[in-house]
C-alpha cells in the first residue's frame, strides 16, 4: 500500500476519530439538553462517515475488492440520526426540561410541545 | 503510519466511549442519558470498524450493521416510552 | 402352545371388550367379558401338563434395555398356581357379579375395571422382570382403588378406596426402592438371575435395606399388622370385588412376592424374626377382632387378615415344609374365603342387611345357600374332611417343628392354637348367628333363595373345599408339588397330604382349637361386654388425622421455601449454588493452569471499565427503572462487543438482537408496574445480600479463571473438523445449531413457540391499570405516533427485511442464521408497531403469528423427518452442490430448510408476545385526546 | 399495466433493494443477481400492505443534485458544530424558531426535517399538528429570519420541485 493512500486513510481516520471525540465531548460540555442534542447527531454521524469511507478504501486496497457494504451503515446512520435527535428533542420538550436562560424564543417550547401553530405576532 | 493513526483513533474512540459513559451516569435528565446511550452505540460501531481494519477482516460487519439498526430501534422505543408510557399502542 | 404374552394380553383386550359391551344386555355383557379370560385360562391350562412335569417357560424381548427393563414373562409351577386361581376365581366372580350388580350399576365399567385388575394380577404372577412386576403391582393398587370406589356416591367407599391406595401405594414405593437395590446387588432385574443369586443378596451389606423395603411392600399389600386396617375399610366395595381382590387374589400378591423372592431373601434370622412375628401378630389380631365384628363382611375381612398372617408366619419359619404348607393354605384359603364372601354377598343381596344382630335364622329362608356357607365356614374353622383342616394341621405341625426362639419356642404353637380357637369361634358365630339363633329382626327385605346362577360359583368353590379336603392326593398333590418346587427353587422335602396322620400333637392342637372355639363362642356375651369396655378405635379417623398432619407439614415447608418473594427464591438459589460450587473449589489445588494469559490491551480495559460502571449504575439506581434499563442495555452492548472482539460474531449478533427485544419487552412490562418501586428491604438484609453477591461473584470468577487457564480438550475440535464435511457449512456455530445439535434446537424452538402461545393465552382479555401520567406527573404526550418516526420506519422496513434475508441466507457459512435473522425481522416489525400502532398493523398486515409459529415448527419437524425417507436418523442433514450455467456452483442443504423453520418460529413467537403485550393497552387508555 | 402495478408495486424501491443487495454481498455474480431480483420483487409485495401511498420522485436528477448538496453541507455543518463545541460555550446563542412549511406530505416534510437536523447547527424538534410549522432548535442563532430564508431556498424549494408538491 503506497504512501499516498496511507496518508489519505490516516487523515480520514483521524478526522473521523476526532469528530467522534468532539461529538462525545459536546455531549458533556454543552450547557443544556437541547444544545447537547446537536453534538452526536452531527459530529458523530460525520465521524462515522469518515471512518466508514476509510475502511472501505482500506478493504479496496488491501483485499483489492471494493467492499461497499459499509456504505449501508453510513446510509443507515444518516437516516436514523436526525430522527433520533427529533425524538429526543420531542421527549425533552415533553418533559419540560430546563433550557439555558439566554435561549431565544423559549416560549415556543410550550407551543411546540402541544404541536400547535405559533401566534403570528412574532413574524 | 497507518498503524500509528489507527492506534490514535482507537485511543480517541476509547476516550469518547468513556465520556459517553460519564455523561450517561451524569444525566441529569433521561433524554440526555438516552442520547449518551445512542452515542455509545454509534461509537462502538466505529470501534468495530477500526478493529476490522486492524485485523484486516470484515467478519464483524454484520455486528456493526445490527448495532446501527437495533441501536436506533431501542432509542426510538425508549423515547416512545417516555412520551407515551406505552411503546406499542 | 401360544406365546405367554397372550395370557395378559387377552385379558387386557378384554377390558375394551367389556367397555364396548354397554349396548347389549347384561347377560351378553357378562359373557363377552368372560370370553377372553376364558381363552387366557385355556392357554394357561395348555401349558399346565409340561409345567407340572417340572418345566418352566420364559418369554422375553427388549423393552427399555437402558434401564434393564425388558418385557419378560415366566410360567413355572408357582406362577401356574396363581394364574389358575386368578383366572378361575375371576371367571366365577364375573358370573356372580352378573347377578349381584343391580340395574343402576354401570356393569361394563365394573367389568372393565375387574378385567383390568385381572390383567395386572396376571402381570405380577407371570413377570420374569422385577421392574415389570412392580409396574403391574402398582396397576393392581390403582385398579383396586377404582373397584373399591365403584359406588363412588358413597363416602365410605371413596374414603376406603383412598386409604387402600395410600397404604398400598406407599408400600409400592418401598418395594420399588427394594427392587432397585436388588438390581444393584445382582446386576440384573431378571427373576432367574435374582433367584440364582440368593447368597450374594443375603451376603451384601444392602441386605437389611432390601429386606425391609421389599417386606414393606408385601406387608402393606397383604394387610399385615400394623398395616392391616385398610382391608376392613376396603369392604365398602361391591362384594364380588371383596371376594376376588380382598380374599382370593390381590391381598395374596404380597404373599406371592414373599414366596417368589423366598429363595433370594429367606433363610436369615432377620427374615425369620420380621416375617414370623409380623405374621403371628396379624394372625392373632385378625382372629380376635373378627369375633367382634357385627358386619358380615367385617368378620370375613378380619378373618382374611388373620389367615394372611398365618401364611406369612409359615413363610417366615425358614423351613421348606412350612413353605409347602403356606402354598397349600394359599389354595385352600382362596377357595373357602371366596365362597364365603360370595355367600355373604348373596345374603346381603337377598336380605338387604349384613348386620349379624339382625340376620338370624336364615336357614329356613335360604337353606341351600346356608348349606354352602356353612361348609365353607367349617373349612375356614379347620374342621376335618375339609381343605382348611389339612393346611391348618400342617401349620400346627410347623409351629411345633421350629426352635429358633430357643427356650421360648413353645410360645409359637400355643399362640397358634389360641388363634385357632378364635378362628373356630368366629366361624361358629358366622354359622350360628346368621342361619339359626331365632328369627330375623326387621330386615329390609324378606329373605329368599338367590337366582340359580348366582349360587353356581359358590357351589363350585365349596365343592372344591370338599374334594380337596377328602382326596387331596388326587386333586392338588401335583400342582402343589410343582408350585412348591418352583417356590423353593429346589427339591421339596417329603410331605404327605394324608387326612389321617395318627394321633399327634397337631391333631391335639386342632382338637383344643375346636373345643376352645365352641367354649369361647358360648361365652361370647361376657367377651363382648369385656371388649365393649375398650374405646372403639376408628382406623379411618386416625388415618385421616395422620394424612392431615403430613399435608400440614408439607404446606409449612412449602410455605417457608416458596413464600412468593422473588428475593427469597434468588437468595435460596444463589446460596445453594454457592454451596455446591465452593465445596469442590476447595479441592482444586493450583488455581492457575498451564495456559498462558492473553496480553491486556487498552480497549479491553476501557470496555471493562464501562461494563463495571454501567453494572454499578444498574445496581445503585435499580429503583429508578429507566436509568437501570438504559444502563443494562449498555451492559448488553459491551458484552456483545466483547464477543465480537474475541471473534464470536454469531454470539455478538445474537446478543445484540436479544438485547433489544428484551429492552422492549421490559418497557412493555414496566408500563403496568407501579411507577415507584418500594424501598428495598432493611439495611441488614442489604448487607446480607451484598455478602451473598460478593461470595457467589468471587466463586464464579475463580471458577472461570481456573477454567480458562487450565488447558482442556473440548469437543470443539470435532465440530470444527466435521462442520464442512458433515454439515456442509463453514459457520460451525450455525452448523452445530441446525445439524449436530439440531434436535436441541428443534426442542428449543418448540418451547419458544409454546411460551409464545402461553403468554398469548395468559394476557388475552387482561385488564390492567394504566397510569395516565409519568413519574413526574406529566400527562402523556398526545402525539400517539410521531409522523416522522412513522414515515421513516415504514421506509426502513423493506431494507430491514433485506438485511435479515441476507443474514439468513449466509448463515450456513458465515455469521448469521435463522435465529438472528428471525430476531432482526421481528425487531423490524416491532418498530412498525411502535411507530404505527397496533390498529394500523392489525388492519393492514395479514400475518397470523400463531400460524407462523406452527408453520415454522412443521417445516422444521418435516425437515427432520425427511431424513427418515433416506433411512437416516431424525434431523441428519443433507446437502449437495449444484452447478447452473452462468450462476455457477451453489449449495443446497436441508439444514437451510430447517433454519427457515427456526426463522419463522422465532418471528412468530416474538411478535405474538410483544404484539399482544402491546395490544393490552391499545383500547381503553385512561386519557384519550384523539 | 395493472398487472405490472400488482406485481411491481414500487419499481424504484425494488431497484434500490436490488442495488443494496448486491452491495451487501459485494458480488455481481449472476447467482447473486437472481437472488437479489427475487428479493427485490418479493419484499415489496410482502410489505406493500404496510405502506401508505407515498409521493413519487418526479425529478430524480434534481434529487441527486440535492443529495450532493446535502452531503457537502453535512461536512460543513459538522465542522461548524465542532468549532462551536470546542469554542467557548458561553458565547453560544441557542434558540428556537418556528419555521413555516410550504411543503405538503409526510415524506417531503420528513426529508426536510432530517436535512435540517443534519445541517449547520440546526435540529428540527417538532412538527405542528397542521403540518404547517416546523419547530427548529438552533445551536447558535444570531438571526432567525436569515436562517429561515436559507433553509427555504437551499432545501425546501428543491424538495418542492423534486416531489412537485
Amino acid at each position: 500500500m503506497n504512501f499516498a493512500i496511507e496518508l489519505i486513510l490516516s487523515l480520514l481516520l483521524l478526522l473521523g476519530g476526532s469528530l467522534i471525540l468532539i461529538g462525545s465531548l459536546g455531549l458533556i460540555r454543552l450547557p443544556d439538553v437541547y444544545t447537547r442534542l446537536h453534538a452526536p447527531t452531527k459530529a458523530t454521524t460525520l465521524g462515522m462517515g469518515a471512518i466508514l469511507i476509510a475502511s472501505m478504501l482500506f478493504t479496496l486496497f488491501d483485499q483489492g475488492s471494493l467492499s461497499v457494504q459499509q456504505l449501508l451503515i453510513t446510509l443507515f446512520l444518516f437516516i436514523s440520526a436526525p430522527l433520533t435527535g427529533h425524538l429526543l428533542a420531542k421527549t425533552a420538550m415533553h418533559q419540560r426540561l430546563k433550557q439555558i436562560d439566554k435561549t431565544k424564543n423559549a416560549e415556543l417550547i410550550e407551543v411546540a410541545r402541544d404541536r400547535e401553530a405559533p401566534n403570528h405576532s412574532s413574524d | 503510519m497507518l498503524e500509528i493513526s489507527l492506534k490514535i483513533v482507537l485511543v480517541m474512540i476509547s476516550i469518547a466511549l468513556i465520556m459517553n459513559t460519564y455523561s450517561l451516569v451524569r444525566g441529569p435528565s433521561l433524554p440526555e442519558r438516552i442520547l449518551s446511550l445512542d452515542t455509545l452505540y454509534i461509537n462502538s460501531i466505529g470501534l468495530i470498524l477500526i478493529y476490522g481494519i486492524v485485523q484486516a477482516s470484515s467478519i464483524n460487519f454484520e455486528a456493526a450493521l445490527l448495532i446501527a439498526m437495533l441501536g436506533f430501534v431501542s432509542t426510538a422505543a425508549l423515547c416512545k416510552y417516555l412520551l407515551r408510557g406505552d411503546i406499542i399502542e | 402352545m401360544l406365546n405367554l404374552f397372550w395370557i395378559p394380553l387377552l385379558t387386557l383386550i378384554g377390558v375394551f371388550v367389556s367397555l364396548s359391551a354397554n349396548r347389549v344386555s347384561r347377560t351378553a355383557c357378562a359373557y363377552a367379558t368372560a370370553a377372553l379370560p376364558a381363552a387366557a385360562l385355556a392357554i394357561v391350562i395348555s401349558y399346565a401338563p409340561s409345567v407340572l412335569d417340572g418345566e418352566h417357560f420364559v418369554e422375553q424381548f427388549e423393552w427399555i434395555p437402558a434401564v434393564g427393563l425388558e418385557l419378560a414373562f415366566r410360567l413355572d409351577g408357582f406362577a401356574l398356581l396363581f394364574a389358575l386361581l386368578i383366572l378361575g376365581i375371576g371367571l366365577l366372580v364375573i358370573l356372580y357379579a352378573r347377578y349381584y350388580l343391580s340395574e343402576q350399576d354401570n356393569m361394563p365399567r365394573f367389568y372393565a375395571m375387574l378385567i383390568l385388575f385381572m390383567t395386572a394380577m396376571l402381570g405380577i404372577v407371570l413377570s420374569e422382570n422385577l421392574i415389570q412386576l412392580w409396574l403391574f403391582w402398582e396397576l393392581t393398587s390403582i385398579s383396586s382403588f377404582l373397584l373399591i370406589s365403584f359406588w363412588n356416591h358413597k363416602s365410605e367407599a371413596r374414603k376406603g378406596a383412598r386409604m387402600a391406595l395410600t397404604i398400598t401405594g406407599m408400600g409400592g414405593l418401598a418395594l420399588f426402592a427394594g427392587i432397585l437395590l436388588i438390581g444393584q446387588v445382582v446386576g440384573s432385574f431378571n427373576l432367574t438371575d435374582v433367584l440364582a443369586q440368593g447368597d450374594l443378596i443375603r451376603g451384601s451389606e444392602l441386605y437389611p435395606y432390601i429386606l425391609v423395603l421389599v417386606l414393606l411392600g408385601a406387608f402393606t399389600k397383604s394387610a399385615q399388622f400394623p398395616f392391616h386396617f385398610w382391608l376392613p375399610h376396603a369392604m365398602a366395595a361391591p362384594t364380588p370385588v371383596s371376594a376376588y381382590l380382598h380374599s382370593a387374589t390381590m391381598v395374596k400378591a404380597g404373599i406371592f412376592l414373599m414366596a417368589r423372592l423366598y429363595p433370594a431373601l429367606a433363610g436369615t434370622d432377620m427374615w425369620f424374626l420380621i416375617v414370623t412375628l409380623t405374621g403371628l401378630a396379624t394372625l392373632l389380631v385378625g382372629a380376635y377382632m373378627a369375633l367382634f365384628k357385627h358386619d358380615l363382611k367385617g368378620l370375613l375381612a378380619y378373618s382374611t387378615i388373620s389367615h394372611l398372617g398365618l401364611i406369612t408366619l409359615l413363610l417366615g419359619l425358614n423351613s421348606k415344609l412350612a413353605a409347602v404348607a403356606a402354598t397349600f393354605h394359599i389354595i385352600n384359603h382362596a377357595t373357602f374365603k371366596a365362597s364365603l364372601f360370595m355367600a355373604a354377598g348373596i345374603i346381603d343381596h337377598e336380605t338387604g342387611s349384613r348386620d349379624m344382630r339382625k340376620l338370624n335364622g336364615l336357614w329356613r329362608y335360604m337353606p341351600h345357600t346356608a348349606m354352602l356357607a356353612m361348609v365353607a365356614a367349617l373349612a375356614m374353622a379347620g374342621v376335618p374332611l375339609l381343605n382348611g383342616f389339612l393346611s391348618k394341621e400342617m401349620f400346627f405341625a410347623e409351629t411345633l417343628q421350629q426352635g429358633s426362639l430357643g427356650a421360648l419356642s413353645w410360645i409359637l404353637p400355643v399362640l397358634a392354637t389360641v388363634a385357632g380357637i378364635f378362628s373356630v369361634a368366629y366361624s361358629l358365630r358366622f354359622i350360628h348367628d346368621v342361619f339359626f339363633n331365632g328369627e330375623p329382626i326387621n330386615l329390609p327385605k324378606t329373605p329368599h333363595e338367590p337366582p340359580r346362577y348366582m349360587k353356581i360359583p359358590v357351589e363350585i368353590l365349596v365343592a372344591l373345599c370338599f374334594v380337596v379336603g377328602i382326596a387331596p392326593g388326587l386333586v392338588v398333590a401335583e400342582i402343589l408339588h410343582s408350585a412348591a418346587t418352583s417356590l423353593l427353587q429346589g427339591e421339596t422335602p417329603y410331605y404327605s397330604l394324608a387326612i389321617w396322620h395318627g394321633f399327634n400333637f397337631p391333631l391335639l392342637m386342632s382338637f383344643i382349637a375346636l373345643l376352645g372355639g365352641i367354649v369361647v363362642y358360648a361365652t361370647r356375651k361376657q367377651l363382648f361386654e369385656f371388649q365393649a369396655q375398650f374405646p372403639e378405635r376408628d382406623a379411618k379417623a386416625i388415618f385421616d388425622q395422620n394424612i392431615k398432619r403430613i399435608v400440614d407439614a408439607a404446606t409449612r415447608i412449602y410455605g417457608t421455601l416458596e413464600n412468593g418473594s422473588l428475593q427469597r427464591y434468588t437468595m435460596l438459589f444463589i446460596l445453594s449454588v454457592a454451596l455446591f460450587t465452593t465445596v469442590p473449589m476447595t479441592k482444586l489445588i493450583n488455581l492457575e493452569g498451564a495456559r498462558p494469559l492473553l496480553p491486556v490491551d487498552g480497549i479491553s480495559i476501557v470496555a471493562t471499565i464501562i461494563l463495571v460502571v454501567s453494572t454499578l449504575v444498574t445496581l445503585i439506581w435499580h429503583r429508578k427503572r429507566m436509568i437501570a434499563l438504559i444502563a443494562v442495555s449498555v451492559v448488553g452492548l459491551i458484552v456483545s462487543l466483547i464477543f465480537a472482539r474475541f471473534s464470536a460474531p454469531d454470539l455478538a449478533l445474537t446478543q445484540l438482537s436479544v438485547e433489544v427485544v428484551t429492552v422492549i419487552l421490559l418497557m412493555l412490562a414496566l408500563f403496568f408496574l407501579p411507577q415507584v418501586t418500594a424501598k428495598a428491604a432493611s439495611p441488614s438484609s442489604v448487607v446480607r445480600d451484598l455478602g451473598l453477591a460478593t461470595l457467589i461473584g468471587g466463586v464464579m470468577a475463580t471458577i472461570s479463571y481456573a477454567m480458562m487457564t487450565h488447558p482442556q480438550t473440548s469437543i470443539a475440535d470435532f465440530f470444527i473438523a466435521n462442520s464442512k464435511t458433515g454439515g456442509g457449512g463453514t459457520n460451525v456455530v450455525n452448523v452445530i445449531l441446525v445439524d449436530f445439535r439440531g434436535f436441541d434446537t428443534f426442542g428449543e424452538i418448540t418451547v419458544l413457540g409454546i411460551a409464545g402461545l402461553g403468554i398469548y393465552k395468559l394476557i388475552a382479555r387482561m385488564k390492567l391499570f394504566m397510569p395516565s401520567a409519568d413519574l413526574n406527573g406529566i400527562p402523556w404526550s398526545n402525539d400517539h405516533h410521531p409522523m416522522m418516526l412513522a414515515t421513516v420506519s415504514r421506509a426502513l422496513l423493506p431494507l430491514a427485511l433485506l438485511v435479515s434475508a441476507y443474514i439468513f441466507l449466509r448463515g450456513h457459512n458465515l455469521p448469521g442464521g435463522g435465529f438472528i435473522a428471525g430476531l432482526v425481522t421481528a425487531v423490524a416489525l416491532i418498530l412498525q408497531y411502535i411507530a404505527n400502532g397496533v390498529d394500523f398493523m392489525r388492519e393492514r398486515s395479514k400475518l397470523n403469528y400463531q400460524w407462523l409459529i406452527s408453520v415454522g415448527l412443521i417445516i422444521a419437524g418435516a425437515t427432520g423427518m425427511g431424513s427418515w425417507l433416506f433411512g437416516y436418523p431424525f434431523l441428519s442433514s443433507w446437502f449437495d452442490y449444484f452447478y447452473l450455467p452462468g450462476i455457477g456452483k451453489f449449495e443446497l442443504a436441508s439444514a437451510m430448510l430447517f433454519d427457515l423453520g427456526v426463522y419463522l418460529t422465532v418471528i412468530g413467537s416474538t411478535l405474538l408476545i410483544l404484539g399482544n403485550l402491546g395490544a393490552l393497552t391499545t383500547h381503553a387508555r385512561p386519557e384519550e385526546s384523539k | 399495466m395493472s398487472f405490472v402495478r400488482s406485481w411491481l408495486p414500487r419499481p424504484f424501491l425494488s431497484l434500490v433493494l436490488l442495488i443494496v443487495w448486491l452491495l451487501m454481498n459485494n458480488s455481481f455474480s449472476l447467482g447473486q443477481i437472481v437472488l437479489g431480483l427475487i428479493l427485490a420483487l418479493g419484499i415489496p409485495l410482502l410489505t406493500e400492505p404496510l405502506q401508505t401511498q407515498q409521493m413519487a420522485v418526479k425529478r430524480p436528477l434534481k434529487l441527486i443534485r440535492y443529495i450532493l448538496v446535502l452531503l457537502w453541507d453535512i461536512v460543513v455543518a459538522n465542522l461548524a458544530v465542532a468549532k462551536l463545541i470546542l469554542g467557548p460555550t458561553k458565547a453560544l446563542q441557542p434558540g428556537f424558531i418556528a419555521y413555516p412549511l410550504n411543503l405538503t406530505g409526510d415524506l417531503p416534510i420528513t426529508l426536510l426535517a432530517s436535512t435540517i437536523s443534519l445541517t449547520p447547527g440546526t435540529l428540527s424538534a417538532e412538527v405542528s399538528k397542521d403540518r404547517e410549522w416546523l419547530y427548529i432548535h438552533a445551536l447558535d442563532l444570531p438571526d432567525e429570519q436569515a436562517l429561515i430564508d436559507e433553509i427555504k431556498q437551499r432545501y425546501e424549494t428543491p424538495l418542492k420541485e423534486i416531489f412537485q408538491c
